[in-house]
């Protein structure tokens, strides 16, 4: 597979491909005639989906950090460049988004009935910029498609939504936009902080990092970044675009928000937060916080949850729970808690996503979607009901199942540096069950009262070829998950080591070590050619030349590393 | 001269805004514009005698866009007063909130 | 003599001013619109402006202006001025307001002479020798159609645009 | 490919040393694919049916025998019979192999961190070899009488599915390598149990005991959870060999970690044992089939949490407080689950408070460190457990079909409808009767024996150090007192059920029939295991007595050696830390002595509650409207403690949740994004109060607004 993949030179162009083939689907959606559109869209975004399978060969888990990186300038004048990399976090993201995405649409085929162009020329643009997002080496790129992945979505909730669909687009639209605006101050102060040591303009994640700040720039700088990922995320009290946006959402909208726009916001906080502002990250005051918001968000959410009348509000504040687990495995910076947290972003990716489109497809047979109007379904759509218990057993975390691993993760992870707070955590997977159970039983058990819910068809073939690999999945990654966290666990290690060396060795050291890591690179290459070689990166470990190198030629008033011995 | 000319443009222009102000038929108003641009192109030309020939392009370009806003802005008040019977801007008070 | 000519120019724009603002027939306005342009008009000339000062009298004067008394003509607003002017408070703030404006322009231009900026200020004997190299309409030609090529063009349509909008709105509805 | 190779490979691979597993991942893997098989085969049945209800037929009961309905009988017993056939030769290989160590099997790297390894991974020792015996060969016999008990019902296949797979996940349970594995298992068999008990989830009733059973089994998992946290953060691993080995190093005796560690692993069993506080949910547990009963609610799954305090040993050993709460709860359970099961009309509740209680007879044994007697009575316990459930089951199956054939209303699990019934039922009665007097200790019955030996243990634990010989003594007294209420309830049950007069009615009375022979030969296995089970675990003293026929009849104290290996580590820390038991009971006498009353004592009250129960005058049902009062009242309701948990623990939390969801987070926090929202609008609003229309306005302002510009540039 790996000399296939080489043989057609697959690291060079395959993550491009990735981002602007998708804009060529919306070409061909937007040209084909109606009836043919949701066809075309599904191909497309099927055929992506294969293309992007090489990537789990093509990346090499003993390789560098950052894979596949390709760098041109963009606006030169700024220093803004069109960089891609790939390491093995944005890695499974990327997988996440492009599986996501065909079975999204497929099992959107009967709902979206009007504009059915237009909608699935919004989710191929949707993809575009998701997809941007998870492999964007450059902030300014990265912002751009963040705010890309913004506008497709305000359109698909506010024109194929249901009955407050307008409102719920709105407040989804200014409650995010408000946070990356102020993540955009962060990155342009970040930009100028940099460019105030001298260094040439430039927007690379790479060059920004190690960024010499006061612990209060960090610390106001994390605000800013924060605010826009805890907003995405969503973290408790900014959650509650979440629900309205959901409950009013088409199903693949839900899917998709849930599956991969939450990410976007635990993303960001893993690649740039962490990494650009270490201090901050671990800053007492600031743990407290997240930890406790997270801690929040985990009860808190599950208890909104189990009173909700509305099946698919009540998923969406499962949401808010499980993206606490998340946020609690970043912040407790261990390497089990941050492979947890990841772990739990692609298993809510998949169990959250599958339980929407299952919500779905009742609403497109009832046109329903409040609990008590089901009941006994189990009788008369076993199929359903059997693929509605896996999901939903996944999502409340039984072992065997993805959820489980995640959640484990995450909260061993968190326990070994805060006991308390994991404990209270843990509660969660009590009130999991809470929420979860009651919503099981009242729509698949209980007697089949409702002679509407009599004559209800079980899945059809297209509806079981959208729920079967997720099924498949969310049990495949419970029992052997290995190969996903051993792709991840390099990327998790540099965080996490990152971040003690920042700590440890102040900001400037650790950063010039990093700095001085790539430098390695770049000087045996020759420095332009080599941010575009793939492998050019983050590559570890330095040698003690190309440090020296560094300490004189960037940092001159840095010398006497601590640590630096070893 | 050059400051004469400018205090000349001043004084059209004061002139001009005094008029819109002061006039509700929309036509004068229009003709008051006209005299404040004017006021603009004499400091334009002014200049230019001093600076170079770009204050007489600027100017060029002013005329142009007084030419083309007199005739979409005379076409406006002619459907107006077909509805209204009148050129009296104190009629026009639908276009709000 | 050319300062002589200004100040009679300058009257004669002034005065003609007024006449706009304060003549009740729209008419007599516009006439007085006229004189005003053909006023800035000699004021051009004095400044070597005389491809301008052409174009003020043949475009300004000779065909918006007469367009304008066409639409006057149109509307049959030649007799009926009444309700023209405004009177009372409305008189009033519209003088305050412009008197201010007058004001802070006066404050600008008091001592003006003999501000440094102007003391450096070049004299015409640049655009002396333009204008005896190239002639004026060369002077005006040459960046007309090289470096203002785009705002020219831009010009040029939004000519055409506001012709086909004055068409289309002011046609009767069909 | 090479996958499969592997694990074929792994699967055929010999181990070193005397003991070579046989085939070990097959037994896991045997109801693995027999829960697919049926699985797959009830998925078809439901389509099916599904097909019927919408086509607007109630799907029929009767009518003949679809292939989905004859292959399960084959494949769900099958499976599980041949993994106790795999299960029985291996333990034949582990007999003969005189085993220290435990054998590790590992498959391949489950969750794999930077920090952090775990494997899947199955470990064989004489532990988990008895637990899997247990498990496959009770397992087996209740699968041979569901094909009996369950045959018209609709969801046959289904039911078959959930069995094997429960079996697989507690033979996880039982066989993981690791804590994480057991935990895999532990919830396993809570889904199942879930699932089973709301097997008929139609009725609203048993599905929500299904939910509450897991829910509160979460509790425990909870506990566990943190216990696992605790023990990682401590060893760095979550190897049973390494924290095992590695426990009397890493963790101080009577340290805060280790008692943690070990409150938080007892959370965890109480909560899937069904021990005081966490019990509510086994009573619960019996809406369903009862096959289901006597297999997940009696005999095997209810036990892990025995098995994990076995298995922990060394834990709780270091941990004596975490020990001393084990066995605390344990008597506090079985007294107090006893007296509950005096006073209920249903078979199946009496039964179910009947486990609870024996489970803390249970608890108590591994509490005071006697392992071996603790999985002891967890064995015979199964046997006749299991039994007991099993002709209860019968029971109600025939009363069921008498009821049904009359189309009466009654319950068919009331005892009070019951009554008389061994003339029409013997050899159910005559199995049923061989359960009671086991259970309620009487020689030579297999309860006898061991639940003799942990009142015992209890006792002479009152005489170790460490200050909790008066703790010892009186939970020595307690569980004195429970089995006393052991003897009285279970006479009760069997008098009402099958002894008196019958009171089905005499319509109904011609429809009783005995159980046909999948349901007959089960009782019968298990008749003679409730009898000869107590025999492979008596002390010498006891074997030399009277009660071992002065050493002629065939006892030992196998069980006692064979678990010497896994218990010994934790045995050893006990002695060394607390010292030994004492020689006597704390009141005098020794083994012999007491066992000699505790049988007397049992025999009498058996007696005597025989005569009271038959001079008793019971009515139906439906026509016993007198008020029960003072503490039968009590009882009957249960102490109230349902009604207790609904309004301390459940309604508060149903109350916070809605509290939450409509003032902190519709109105606080909604509320607040959408006043700013409104200060926006009211921004806009003030504004929009500028856009007056009027041109002449707006020249104003335009004007106005040129002024200050220019007034700001020029000062």
């Amino acid at each position: 597979m790996t000399a296939l993949l080489d043989a057609i030179g697959y690291d060079v162009w395959a993550l491009h491909a990735l981002i602007w083939l998708p804009l060529l689907g919306m070409l061909a959606v937007l040209l084909a005639p109606q009836e043919r559109a949701k066809k075309i869209a599904f191909g497309w975004t099927a055929a992506l989906f294969l293309l992007s399978l090489g990537l789990w060969w093509a990346f090499d888990p003993e390789g560098p950090l950052f894979q596949l990186t390709s760098r041109v300038e963009w606006i030169a004048l700024w220093g803004v460049s069109y960089a891609l990399g790939l390491d093995g976090i944005s890695l499974f993201m990327v997988l996440l988004t492009t599986l996501t995405m065909p079975l999204a649409i497929l099992g959107s085929f009967r709902y979206i009935r009007k504009h059915e162009k237009a909608f699935y020329a919004l989710m191929l643009l949707l993809q575009t910029g998701i997809v941007g997002v998870f492999t964007s080496m450059d902030l300014f790129l990265f912002y751009v498609f963040f705010e890309l992945t913004l506008v497709p979505m305000y359109f698909i909730v506010g024109v194929w939504g249901g009955e407050r669909r307008i409102y719920a687009a709105i407040k989804f639209f200014l409650y995010t936009a408000l946070g990356s605006l102020l993540m955009l101050v962060g990155i342009l102060y970040l930009y100028a902080q940099a460019r105030a040591t001298g260094a040439p303009p430039s927007f690379h994640f790479l060059d920004l990092l190690g960024t010499p700040l006061t612990l209060t720039e960090q610390l106001w700088l994390f605000a800013a970044f924060a605010l826009a990922f805890a907003i995405k995320v969503p973290v408790f009290p900014f959650h509650t675009w979440l629900p309205d946006a959901h409950v009013e959402a088409p199903t693949p909208g839900s899917v998709v928000l849930a599956a991969i726009l939450l990410k976007l916001g635990t993303y960001g906080f893993l690649r740039f937060v962490l990494p650009l502002f270490p201090e901050a990250a671990i800053h007492p005051t600031v743990v407290m916080v997240m930890l406790t918001l997270g801690v929040i968000g985990i009860i808190y959410a599950a208890w909104v949850a189990a009173v909700q009348p509305d099946a698919k509000k009540l998923v969406a504040y499962t949401s808010v729970a499980h993206m606490g687990f998340v946020v609690i495995g970043i912040f407790a910076l261990t390497v089990n808690g941050l492979q947890g947290g990841l772990m739990v972003m692609i298993s809510h990716g998949i169990s959250t996503g599958a339980l929407f489109l299952i919500l779905g497809m009742l609403y497109e047979r009832r046109h329903t979607r409040a609990i008590e109007d089901f009941g006994g379904l189990a009788r008369v759509t076993p199929l359903l009901a059997t693929a509605l218990i896996i999901t939903a057993l996944a999502s409340i975390g039984l072992p065997g199942t993805s959820g489980f691993v995640g959640e484990f993760l995450a909260l061993l992870g968190t326990f070994e540096r805060y006991p308390v707070l994991a404990g209270l955590a843990t509660t969660g997977v009590i009130f999991a069950a809470y929420y979860m159970l009651p919503m099981v039983q009242r729509i698949l058990f209980n007697r089949l009262e409702n002679p509407e819910n009599r004559s209800m068809p079980d899945l059809s073939g297209r509806e079981i070829a959208v729920l079967a690999p997720l099924v498949a999945l969310m049990i495949l990654l419970g029992v052997h998950p290995t190969p996903v966290l051993e792709r991840m666990d390099p990327a998790v290690q540099a965080i996490v080591e990152y971040v003690d060396d920042a700590n440890r060795e102040g900001p400037l050291a650790a950063a010039a070590r990093a700095e001085g890591e790539r430098f390695a690179v770049e000087v045996g290459v020759g420095a332009r050619e080599a941010r575009d070689v793939p492998g050019a990166g983050l590559q570890r470990p330095a040698t003690p030349e190309s440090m020296d190198l560094v300490r004189s030629m960037h940092w001159p008033g840095t010398a006497g590393f601590p640590g630096q011995e070893e | 001269m050059l400051v004469e000319a400018l205090v000349l443009s001043a004084i059209l222009f004061v002139i001009g805004t005094f008029g819109v102000l002061l006039r509700k038929n929309a036509i004068i108003i229009f003709l008051c514009i006209e005299l404040q641009l004017n006021a603009v192109n004499l400091s334009f030309v002014a200049f230019s005698r001093f600076l170079g020939i770009d204050g007489q392009l600027f100017v060029f370009f002013v005329m142009t866009v007084a030419a083309a806003e007199a005739a979409v802005g005379l076409a406006i008040i002619i459907s107006v007063f077909r509805h209204y019977e009148a050129v009296n801007v104190n009629n026009f008070n639908l276009l709000k909130w | 003599m050319v300062d002589v000519l200004f100040f009679v120019f300058a009257a004669m724009a002034v005065g003609g001013a007024f006449g706009v603002v304060l003549q009740k027939n729209p008419v007599a306005s516009l006439l007085f619109m006229v004189g005003t342009l053909g006023a800035i008009a000699g004021i051009f000339v004095l400044f070597e402006a005389h491809f301008l000062a052409a174009v003020q009298v043949i475009v300004y004067a000779g065909a918006i202006m007469v367009l304008f008394l066409f639409v006057i003509m149109l509307l049959n607003l030649g007799h009926d001025y009444r309700a023209d002017i405004r009177s009372g408070i409305g008189a009033f703030l519209a003088f305050a307001v412009s008197g201010a404006f007058a004001g802070l322009l006066a404050r600008q231009f008091r001592g003006a002479e003999e501000n440094p900026l102007y003391q450096r200020f070049p004299g015409p004997e640049g655009m002396d020798a333009l204008l005896a190299e190239q002639g004026i309409v060369g002077a005006i030609a040459r960046p007309l159609y090289t470096d203002y090529v785009v705002a020219f063009e831009l010009v040029a349509i939004l000519l055409l645009v506001a012709l086909v909008g004055a068409v289309a709105l002011a046609k009767r509805r069909v | 490919m090479t996958g499969l190779e592997n694990a074929t490979v792994l699967l055929l691979q010999a181990s070193p040393g005397g003991y070579d597993p046989i085939l070990p991942g097959l037994i896991l893997l045997l109801p693995l694919l027999g829960f697919l098989a049926n699985g797959a085969l009830g998925l078809i049945g439901g389509v099916r049916a599904a097909e019927e209800l919408r086509s607007g037929r109630e799907p029929a009961r009767h009518e003949g025998r679809p292939l989905t309905h004859t292959l399960p009988t084959w494949i769900g017993p099958a499976t599980i019979g041949l993994a106790f056939v795999l299960t029985t030769a291996n333990f034949m290989a582990m007999l003969g192999a005189e085993l220290t160590d435990p054998i590790v099997r590992s498959y391949w790297m489950w969750m794999a961190t930077g920090t952090l390894g775990v494997e899947a991974a199955i470990q064989l020792d004489q532990l988990s070899m008895i637990m899997m015996m247990v498990i496959t060969g009770v397992g087996f016999l209740i699968h041979v009488f569901s094909v009996g008990y369950m045959k018209d019902d609709p969801g046959y296949p289904r039911y078959f599915a959930y069995l094997n797979l429960f079996v697989f996940f507690m033979l996880i349970l039982i066989m993981g390598a690791n804590f994480p594995m057991m935990f895999v298992g532990w919830e396993g068999v809570g889904l199942c149990s879930y699932l089973l008990i709301g097997f008929w989830f139609q009725d609203r009733e048993k599905a929500d005991a299904g939910k509450k059973a897991f829910i509160v089994n979460r509790i425990g998992d909870f506990g566990f959870l943190l216990a696992i946290f605790l023990l990682f953060v401590s060893f760095g691993t979550l190897d049973y060999a390494t924290i095992f080995d590695q426990a009397p190093e890493v963790l101080t005796y009577g340290g805060g970690v280790a008692t943690a560690v070990t409150l938080f692993l007892l959370l965890g069993a109480i909560g899937k044992s069904a021990q005081v506080p966490l019990y509510v949910w086994l009573p619960d547990a019996m809406a369903g089939p009862t096959p289901v009963s006597a297999l997940i609610h009696a005999a095997t799954m209810v036990t892990a949490g025995v098995y994990l305090v076995a298995r922990a040993g060394v834990l709780f050993a270091l941990a004596p407080v975490g020990a001393a709460a084990v066995a605390t709860i344990g008597a506090v359970t079985a007294l107090f689950a006893a007296t509950i099961a005096l006073q209920q009309y249903d078979i199946k509740k009496v039964l179910a408070y009947s486990t609870v209680s024996q489970l803390g007879f249970m608890f108590l044994g591994v509490g005071v460190g006697a392992y071996a007697a603790g999985v002891f009575h967890l064995m015979t316990h199964a046997f006749f457990k299991a039994l007991l459930f099993l002709g209860a089951g019968a029971v109600i199956h025939s009363m069921h079909h008498a009821l049904h054939a009359t189309h009466k209303d009654w319950d068919a699990q009331d005892m009070r409808n019951m009554g008389g019934l061994r003339r029409y039922m013997p050899v159910t009665w005559v199995t049923m009767a061989i359960a009671t007097v086991a259970i309620a200790g009487i020689w030579p019955f297999a309860g006898f024996f061991s639940k003799d030996e942990i009142i015992w243990y209890a006792g002479t634990a009152a005489g170790v150090g460490g200050g909790y010989g008066a703790l010892f003594t009186v939970l020595w007294g307690m569980a004195l007192a429970a089995a006393v209420l052991t003897a009285i309830y279970m006479t009760r049950l069997l008098v009402m059920t099958f002894h008196g007069s019958n009171r089905t009615g005499d319509a109904e009375a011609s429809h009783l029939h005995e159980a046909p022979l999948t349901m007959i030969v089960p009782l019968c296995i298990l008749a003679v295991l409730s009898v000869v089970g107590g025999w492979l675990n008596v002390p010498g003293s006891v074997r030399n007595s009277i009660f071992g026929g002065f050493g002629l009849l065939p006892m030992s104290d196998w069980l006692d050696r064979w678990l010497q290996p896994v218990t010994q580590s934790a045995v050893d820390i006990r002695v060394a830390e607390l010292g030994g038991y004492a020689s006597s009971a704390p009141v005098g006498g020794g083994h012999v002595l007491w066992g000699a009353i505790a049988t007397g004592v049992a025999l009498v009250v058996v007696i005597l509650t025989a005569r009271a129960v038959s001079r008793q005058k019971i009515v139906p049902a439906t026509q016993d409207t007198v008020p029960l009062s003072g503490i039968r009242k009590h009882l009957y309701h249960k102490w109230y403690v349902d009604e207790l948990y609904d309004r301390v623990i459940v309604r508060p939390v149903v109350r916070a949740s809605r509290f939450s969801w409509r003032w902190i987070d519709q109105i606080l926090i909604d509320g607040t994004v959408n006043a700013v929202g409104g200060v926006a609008r009211g921004f806009g609003w003030f504004g929009s109060l500028f856009q007056t229309g009027q041109v002449t306005t707006y020249a104003f302002i335009l004007t106005l607004s040129a002024l200050a510009v220019l007034g700001a540039l020029i000062f």
